[in-house]
C-alpha cells in the first residue's frame, strides 16, 4: 500500500524563483490497485511519481510504503520512464538485465531472467540489437521489461505510452494489463490521454496545476478483465460516459488556465 | 542532422536548388569508397607545385624546394638517427599522454557530475588553455630538471586540458534520466560513474583523447625545441643550425606524418568504441 | 625595395641591422648604429630570435649587416649565401665550468654535460676538447640545452656537471653565493685564434655602398677602444641600451670583458680566420676547403686602424 | 521533514562568485608555495605583483602591450575571417571538405612553431610574420568547429527555408549561421585563447617585439618574477578576450537554453 | 488540384542498400479538399508530402499542380513540419514572417500580416517570445500561422499535432477546421490517429508499408462543419463505425509487418 501524506514540494528555478510543483497531495493506493493519473502538463505529475519512486527529496509530508516511510529507492519499487532512459550503448538484454546487475543478481540467474522478460515482451529476436536500432514502441517494451524484471511489487509509469504511435499503443496496453492482471501488481500510471487512464485505470487521479494538487478522484466502474476486446469496451455507454465527463473537466481546467484565448 | 544534410551531402553542393527535375535522373550507383581521395590530391598537386614554384624562384637558406624535401623525407626514414630520435620523443609523448588521460578523463568527469566544483575550476581551465606555455618552459625545467620527467610533464600539461574539458562536455551530455533511472534501481555512486557516466560520455572522451593527442604532439617537439634538445626537436635544431632546409622539413613532414596517424588511429578508436552513438548526437569535433 | 640599402636624395642610407637577443656583446654594435644615425643615415634595428633568421634575411638582401655566432655565417657562405664577415664581436670568452672537484675531462667520463645544439661553438669547442682530453674515452654524457644562462642554473641546480659558460654567466654564477664552481678548461686561452662571434655583411652591401660600411665599422673600432680604455664607458653602454640589466652585476662583468681583452673588432686576421674556419671544418661544422679570403673583408677593419 | 537522504545535496545554495573565489585560493596556495620553495625562479606572488607594479609605473609594459594586442587583433581577425569562410566552405560542400579536411587536421596538430622560418622567409620578420604565427594558432582549430558546426544544422531548418523558395545566400545567412552561431562561437572562443598563445610564441621566436621581448629577456636573465609578471599579463589578456568573446556569444546565441550552452 | 502519377522513390541508405520509401503512388486531390493521411510508422507518409512539396527528389512518376509539373517548392505551397521547425533563435513574429521575408515581401507589410496571423491562432501576447519559451501547442501554432501567413492555396501538414498533449490538440484541430472552412484551402494532413483522420478528413488515405503504397482510400461522409462540436460528433455512430473500420484495417497491417509477437 502506498500512503502519500500533505506532501508538498517547491522547485528552485535557474533564476532563482520558487515553483511550487506540489502541495498538500493526499493519496491512498491499495495492494493490487491500478491507479492512472491525469493533468495538465506541468502539473506535478511526475514530481508525484518521482517522489513516490524515492529519487527526488521534497519540502513537506511523508510517503509510506506498506507502513515504512520512503527515503530512497527501494527494491519494492520500479519505475519505467517517459522517455524509455535505456542505455543507448547497451544491447536489449544488457538494458534488461541493468536493474537486475544494479541489485547484485549473478551473470547467469541475471540474464535467465532477463531473457524470460524480453520473451514475455515480445522482443525474442532483438536481444542483441541496441535501443537506436529499435522503433520506439520496442525500445518502451524494453524499458517495461527492465521494470519487471526486478520482480517489483510496485511498478510506476510516467506516461510510457506517449511516444509510440496509436497502434502500437494499444497492443502495449493489452499486455500491459494482461501482465498486471497475471502478476497483481500495484501500478501508478501517468497520461495524458483520457481514453488510457480510463481504460487501464480503477480510479482516475485528476490533478490541477499551480500548485499541483488532487482535484478528483474518479473511480472507472468497468469490468475486468477489460483486455479481451478493447474495441468494444470503447463503444459501450458507460466508458463514454466516464470519458466525457472527464474531458469536461480537464476542458475547464485548460480554459482557466489560458483565459486570454483570442476570441475567435 | 537529417534528411536535407544528407542529401546535400549525397548530392554535392554543385545544385543550388533542390528540386525534382534533376532528380529525376536514374539513382546513382552507390558513391564510390574514397571518393574524397582525388580531391585531397588536387589540393596534395596545387599545393605542392605552389611550393616548388616559390621555394624554386625565392627560395632562401631555410627554404627547400618541395622535391628536395621529398627525397629528404626518403633519406631520413633509412638513417638510424631518425628512429633513435623517434624513440626518444616518443617515449615522452606515450607516458605524458597516457597521464593525460589517466588524470583528464576522471578529473572531467568529476567536474562534469559535480557543477559546483566546475566552477570554481573553470578558471584554472581557462588559463590552462591560454597560457603560453613556451614562456614557463624554463621555469619548469629550473624545477623538475632536464630529464624525461620534464618531458613527460609538459606532454601532460599540453594535452590534459583537451581531455578534460571533453570528458566533462561528455558527461554533461548525458541524458539525466539515466541517472535517475539507475538511481531507481538502487545504483551506488561507483556504479554510476562505471555504468553510465563513463560508457555515456565515452564518445566526446574519444573526441578529447583525439585532440589531445594533436596537442601532445606539439607539446613533445615543442619542449624538445626549446630547452631539452634531444631527439626529433634536437634533429629539428640541428638540421636549421647547420642549415640543411631539406631535412628540416623532411624531419617535420615525419612528426606531422606521425600526428595524423595518431589522430587517424584515435578515430579508428572512436568508430570502433562508439558506434551505438553514430548520428545520435551532433559532437563538438566530428 | 630596392636592394639591400638606399640611397637619400642628400646621400645617406636607409638599410637595417639585424641583431640576436642583444646582451652585453652586442652593446657596442648598438652604439655603433647610434653613431652611424648621428651622421643622418636611416638605420633601422631589427630584433630575432634566432642565427637562422639573421642569416636567411642577409642572404635575401633585407639585412645590411648582422653580428653572432661565426658558424652559421660559415654554414651559409658555403651554401653560396652572399655574406661576408667583416669584423669581431667579440673574442673567445668560452670556458667549461663544472662542480667543484671537476678538474679533468676524465672526471667527466658519463656524467652529465651541458651543451648547445649542434653546430654551435660552444658545442663544438666543448666536443672538440672532449675528443683530445678525455683519456679513457670516456666521453661525458652530453645533455643538451638551449642558452648559456639557462646552462648556467642547471649547473647551479645540480643537473649537469659541467658546460661551457660565456663570461657574463660565469659571474652570474659566481655572484650566487652557492658552492664553489672550478673552471676546467678555458677556450680563450687554449683556441686564442677561434672568433665564435662576427659581424657580418651582405656582400651586395659591402660593394654598393662601401663608405657606410666603413663608416660603420670605423665607429665599432671606436667604441671597443673607448671600452678598452675604460671598463665603466661598457657599464654606461649597457645602461642606456638594455635598461633592464642589474647594474651591480654589470660592473663585474665588464671589468672581466675589458681586463681579457675581448672587445676588438679589428682582432680578425687572414691567419685567424683560415684558423677559425679550420676549426669548425674539422668539428664537422662545414666541409673542409674553405679559404679565408672568400669568406671574410677584412678591408673594413684595416682601413679603420 | 522525511526527504531521503541524498537529496539535501540539491537544496538551494545561494551562487557564489566561483572565478574570483578560486582565484583567491589559487594566489593564496602561490603565495605560501612560493615562500617555501624559496627558489628564484619560483618566487611568490606579492613578488611577482611588485615587479609588475614595478613595470607599469615605470610605464615600460605599455607600449609592448600595445604593440602584442595590435597583432593579436590583426591576426585573431584575418583568423576569424578565414576561420568562417573556409569552415563554412567545409561545411556546405563536400568537395571543399574532401580537399580541405585532412590537411587542416595536419595543420591544427603541427607544431606551429617549426613554420617560423617560412614565415620569415615569405613575410620577413615584421608584423607580417608575428600575424601569420597567431593565424596559425588560432585559425584551423576555428575551421573545424565551424565546419562541422555548418554540418550539424538540423536539416528540417534548411528544408523549412527551401519550402519557402529561400535561395542559397539566404539559406546560409539567415538559418545556417544563426543555427551554427553556438558551437562556431565555441570555437571562436578556443581560437582566441590559441591567438593569445601564438602572438607570444611569435614575439619570442621570430621577432623579439612586444611582450614576447619583455619574457624573453627576463627569461634571460633569469629573472622569474619578471617572467611571470608578463605571464599574468598574458592571462589576463586572454581571459579578456575569452570573456569578451562569451559577451559576444551571450548576445548572439542568448536563444540556446542554458543547459545546453559551453563547448 | 493536386495530381500525383505513378510516383516512386527510393532512398540510399547510410549503408549503402536502397530503401523503397514509395512504389506507384496515384493521388487525385481536389481543389478545397481536406485529405487525410495514415499508415503505420515508417511507409513513407512524410516522403509523399515532401515530394509534393518539391522538397526531395524522386525517380519515377510525375506530380502536378493545378496541371503544371511540380520541380521544387512554390509559393502556392506550404507546409507544416512535423517537428515545428521553428528558428529557436528568431522571435514568433520574425517566425511568422519567415515565410513572407523569403518571398520578398517588404518589412512593413511582412509584419502586418504575420502579427494579424498571430492573431488569428491566439498568440497575440508572444509575439517577442523565443520558441524556447513556448509550450509544444503554441510552438505548433507559430508553425501553422507561418505556413498560412504565404497565403497558400494548398496547405501540406506533416503530423502536426502529434507532439501536442490532448486538451491541446482538441482546440488546434478546431482551430484549423476553422480556418480551412474560411479559406477554402486544400489540405494534405498526415496524422497517425485515426480519430484525427476522420474528424478532419473529406477522405482517408490509408498507406501501407514496404514499399510504400496507397492500400485504399476511405471517404468520410460525416456532415460539415464539425468544428463545432467535437464532444458530440465523436459519439455518432457513423464515426464510431468509420474509426472501428479504420482501426480494423490498420491493425492487419500492423499483425502482417509483426507476425512474431510472443504468443501470450
Ligand atoms: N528540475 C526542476 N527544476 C525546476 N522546476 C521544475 C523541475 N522539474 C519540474 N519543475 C517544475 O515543476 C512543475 C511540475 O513538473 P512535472 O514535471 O512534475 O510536471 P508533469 O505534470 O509531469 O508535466 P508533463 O505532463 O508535461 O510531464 C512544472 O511547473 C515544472 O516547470
Ligand atoms: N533520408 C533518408 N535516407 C534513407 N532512408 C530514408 C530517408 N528518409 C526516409 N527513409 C526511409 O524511407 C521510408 C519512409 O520514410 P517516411 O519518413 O516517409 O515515413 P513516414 O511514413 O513519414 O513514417 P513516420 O510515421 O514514422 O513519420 C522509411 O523506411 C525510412 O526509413
Ligand atoms: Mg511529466
Ligand atoms: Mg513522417
Amino acid at each position: 500500500m502506498i500512503e502519500v501524506r500533505g506532501l508538498g514540494k517547491s522547485y528552485i528555478g535557474q533564476d532563482g524563483g520558487v515553483v511550487q510543483a506540489l502541495q498538500d497531495v493526499d493519496l491512498t493506493v491499495a495492494d493490487n490497485e491500478f491507479l492512472t493519473v491525469l493533468g495538465p502538463s506541468g502539473c506535478g505529475k511526475t514530481t508525484l511519481l518521482k517522489a513516490i519512486a524515492g529519487l527526488i527529496p521534497w519540502n513537506e509530508g511523508d510517503i509510506f510504503i506498506d507502513g515504512s516511510p520512503v527515503r530512497g529507492p527501494g527494491p519494492e519499487r520500479s519505475m519505467v520512464f517517459q522517455n524509455f532512459a535505456l542505455l543507448p550503448w547497451a544491447t536489449v538484454l544488457e538494458n534488461v538485465a541493468f536493474g537486475l546487475q544494479m541489485r547484485g543478481v549473478g551473470k547467469t540467474e541475471r540474464i535467465e531472467r532477463a531473457r524470460a522478460l524480453i520473451e514475455t515482451v515480445g522482443l525474442g529476436e532483438f536481444e542483441t540489437k541496441r535501443p537506436g536500432e529499435l522503433s520506439g514502441g520496442m525500445q518502451q517494451r524494453v524499458g517495461i521489461a527492465r521494470a519487471l524484471a526486478v520482480q517489483p511489487s510496485v511498478l510506476l509509469m510516467d506516461e510510457p505510452f506517449g511516444a509510440v504511435d496509436e497502434q502500437t499503443r494499444r497492443l502495449l496496453q493489452e499486455e500491459l494489463l494482461s501482465i498486471w492482471e497475471e502478476h497483481r501488481l500495484t501500478v501508478v500510471f501517468i497520461t495524458h490521454s483520457m481514453e488510457e487512464a480510463v481504460l487501464l485505470g480503477d480510479r482516475v487521479v485528476l490533478m490541477s496545476a499551480r500548485p499541483g494538487r488532487i482535484s478528483e478522484i474518479v473511480p472507472v466502474p468497468l469490468t475486468r478483465p477489460r483486455s479481451s476486446d478493447v474495441g468494444a469496451l470503447e463503444r459501450s455507454g458507460k466508458y463514454v460516459e466516464i470519458t466525457a465527463y472527464l474531458w469536461d473537466r480537464l476542458r475547464d481546467m485548460h480554459e482557466e488556465r489560458r483565459p486570454a484565448k483570442a476570441g475567435r | 542532422m537529417t534528411t536535407a544534410t544528407t542529401h546535400r551531402r549525397a548530392r554535392g553542393a554543385a545544385t543550388t536548388r533542390t528540386g525534382p527535375v534533376e532528380a529525376r535522373r536514374p539513382c546513382p550507383p552507390r558513391r564510390l569508397l574514397g571518393a574524397n581521395l582525388p580531391y585531397q590530391l588536387l589540393t596534395f598537386a596545387v599545393f605542392a607545385v605552389a611550393w616548388e614554384a616559390y621555394a624554386t624562384v625565392w627560395g632562401g637558406l631555410l627554404l627547400p624546394t618541395f622535391t628536395e624535401t621529398v627525397g629528404a623525407t626518403f633519406q631520413l626514414l633509412g638513417t638510424a638517427e631518425l628512429w633513435q630520435a623517434m624513440y626518444v620523443s616518443n617515449q615522452a609523448l606515450v607516458i605524458g599522454f597516457a597521464i593525460a588521460v589517466v588524470i583528464g578523463v576522471p578529473l572531467g568527469i568529476v567536474l562534469g557530475r559535480f557543477r559546483a566544483l566546475e566552477r570554481f575550476a573553470d578558471v584554472y581551465l581557462n588559463i590552462l588553455l591560454v597560457t603560453p606555455m613556451a614562456a614557463i618552459i624554463p621555469l619548469l625545467m629550473m624545477s623538475v630538471g632536464f630529464g624525461l620527467a620534464s618531458r613527460v610533464i609538459l606532454v601532460a600539461v599540453f594535452s590534459i586540458v583537451m581531455v578534460v574539458v571533453n570528458s566533462r562536455t561528455g558527461v554533461r551530455q548525458v541524458d539525466p534520466s539515466l541517472i535517475e533511472m539507475a538511481r531507481s534501481f538502487g545504483a551506488t555512486e561507483r556504479q554510476i560513474w562505471t555504468r553510465i557516466l563513463f560508457p555515456g560520455a565515452l564518445p566526446a572522451i574519444m573526441t578529447g583523447i583525439r585532440l589531445g593527442v594533436g596537442r601532445a604532439v606539439t607539446g613533445m617537439v615543442l619542449v624538445e625545441l626549446l630547452m631539452v634538445s634531444a631527439a626529433l626537436g634536437g634533429l629539428i635544431l640541428e638540421y636549421r643550425g647547420l642549415f640543411r632546409a631539406p631535412m628540416l622539413y623532411g624531419t617535420i613532414v615525419i612528426i606531422v606524418a606521425e600526428a595524423l596517424l595518431l589522430i587517424s588511429l584515435a578515430r579508428w578508436g572512436e568508430h570502433r568504441l562508439t558506434r551505438w552513438s553514430k548520428a545520435t548526437t551532433a559532437r563538438s569535433t566530428r | 625595395g630596392g636592394g639591400v640599402a638606399t640611397t637619400n636624395p642628400d646621400g645617406t642610407r636607409s638599410f637595417t641591422v639585424a641583431v640576436i637577443e642583444p646582451d652585453i656583446t652586442t652593446v657596442p654594435i648598438l652604439a655603433a648604429v647610434d653613431d652611424l644615425r648621428r651622421a643622418g643615415h636611416r638605420v633601422e634595428i631589427v630584433e630575432l630570435a634566432e642565427p637562422e633568421l639573421a642569416m636567411e634575411g642577409l642572404a635575401r638582401g633585407d639585412y645590411a649587416i648582422s653580428a653572432e655566432a661565426t658558424s652559421p655565417a660559415l654554414i651559409a657562405i658555403e651554401q653560396d649565401a652572399p655574406i661576408k664577415i667583416i669584423a669581431d664581436v667579440i673574442g673567445n670568452q668560452w670556458a667549461v665550468y663544472g662542480k667543484p672537484g671537476i678538474s679533468t675531462c676524465d672526471d667527466l667520463g658519463g656524467r652529465p654535460f651541458g651543451i648547445f645544439s649542434e653546430g654551435a661553438v660552444a658545442t663544438a669547442m666543448a666536443k672538440d676538447w672532449a675528443r683530445a682530453q678525455c683519456k679513457g674515452g670516456r666521453q661525458p654524457e652530453y645533455l643538451t640545452i638551449g642558452g648559456s644562462n639557462v646552462r648556467a642554473q642547471a649547473l647551479l641546480a645540480g643537473q649537469i656537471d659541467a658546460t661551457p659558460l660565456e663570461v657574463s654567466d660565469v659571474v652570474a654564477l659566481e655572484s650566487s653565493g652557492k658552492s664553489k664552481f672550478s673552471q676546467v678548461v678555458d677556450f680563450g686561452k687554449s683556441l686564442p685564434d677561434l672568433h665564435p662571434q662576427t659581424v657580418y655583411a651582405n656582400t651586395e652591401f659591402l660593394t654598393e655602398h662601401r663608405e657606410v660600411a666603413q663608416e660603420f665599422i670605423t665607429a665599432l673600432v671606436r667604441r671597443h677602444a673607448a671600452i678598452n680604455a675604460d671598463a665603466k664607458y661598457l657599464v654606461d653602454l649597457v645602461a642606456k641600451y638594455l635598461p633592464e640589466e642589474k647594474p651591480a652585476d654589470m660592473a663585474k662583468i665588464a671589468e672581466r670583458y675589458v681586463s681579457s681583452g675581448l672587445f676588438n673588432a679589428g682582432a680578425l686576421t687572414e691567419a685567424n680566420v683560415q684558423g677559425t674556419i679550420d676549426f669548425f671544418a674539422r668539428a664537422g661544422v662545414i666541409k673542409p676547403g674553405m679559404k679565408a679570403k672568400d669568406v671574410a673583408d677584412l678591408s673594413f677593419i684595416q682601413a679603420a686602424k | 521533514m522525511s526527504a531521503p537522504a541524498a537529496a539535501r545535496r540539491r537544496l538551494p545554495r545561494r551562487r557564489v562568485p566561483a572565478g574570483p573565489i578560486s582565484l583567491l585560493a589559487g594566489a593564496i596556495v602561490w603565495e605560501l608555495i612560493g615562500h617555501l620553495a624559496g627558489a628564484s625562479f619560483f618566487p611568490p606572488l606579492s613578488t611577482v605583483i611588485g615587479r609588475l607594479a614595478g613595470m607599469v609605473t615605470s610605464g615600460e609594459i605599455f607600449a609592448s602591450l600595445a604593440d602584442s594586442l595590435l597583432n593579436l587583433v590583426l591576426g585573431f581577425a584575418v583568423s576569424l575571417a578565414g576561420g568562417l569562410l573556409v569552415g563554412v566552405a567545409m561545411g556546405r560542400f563536400r568537395k571543399v571538405e574532401a580537399a580541405l579536411g585532412v590537411y587542416v587536421y595536419a595543420l591544427l596538430t603541427a607544431p606551429s612553431l617549426v613554420f617560423a622560418p617560412i614565415f620569415f622567409s615569405l613575410l620577413g620578420e615584421g608584423r607580417g610574420s608575428i600575424v601569420a604565427v597567431v593565424v596559425m594558432y588560432a585559425m584551423f582549430v576555428m575551421i573545424i568547429n565551424t565546419a562541422s558546426a555548418i554540418q550539424s544544422v538540423p536539416g528540417h531548418l534548411v528544408e523549412m527555408a527551401r519550402s519557402y523558395g529561400a535561395s542559397e545566400t539566404q539559406i546560409l545567412l539567415r538559418v545556417m549561421l544563426p543555427a551554427a552561431a553556438p558551437m562556431i562561437m565555441a570555437g571562436v572562443r578556443l581560437g582566441v585563447g590559441r591567438a593569445v598563445t601564438g602572438m607570444i610564441n611569435g614575439e619570442m621566436f621570430i621577432a623579439v617585439v612586444g611582450l614576447g621581448r619583455i619574457v624573453t629577456q627576463a627569461g634571460g636573465r633569469f629573472d622569474g618574477a619578471g617572467v611571470l609578471a608578463i605571464l599574468l599579463v598574458i592571462i589576463a589578456v586572454a581571459l579578456g578576450a575569452v570573456a569578451l568573446v562569451q559577451a559576444v556569444d551571450r548576445k548572439i546565441t542568448g536563444w540556446v537554453p542554458q543547459t545546453s550552452r559551453g563547448h
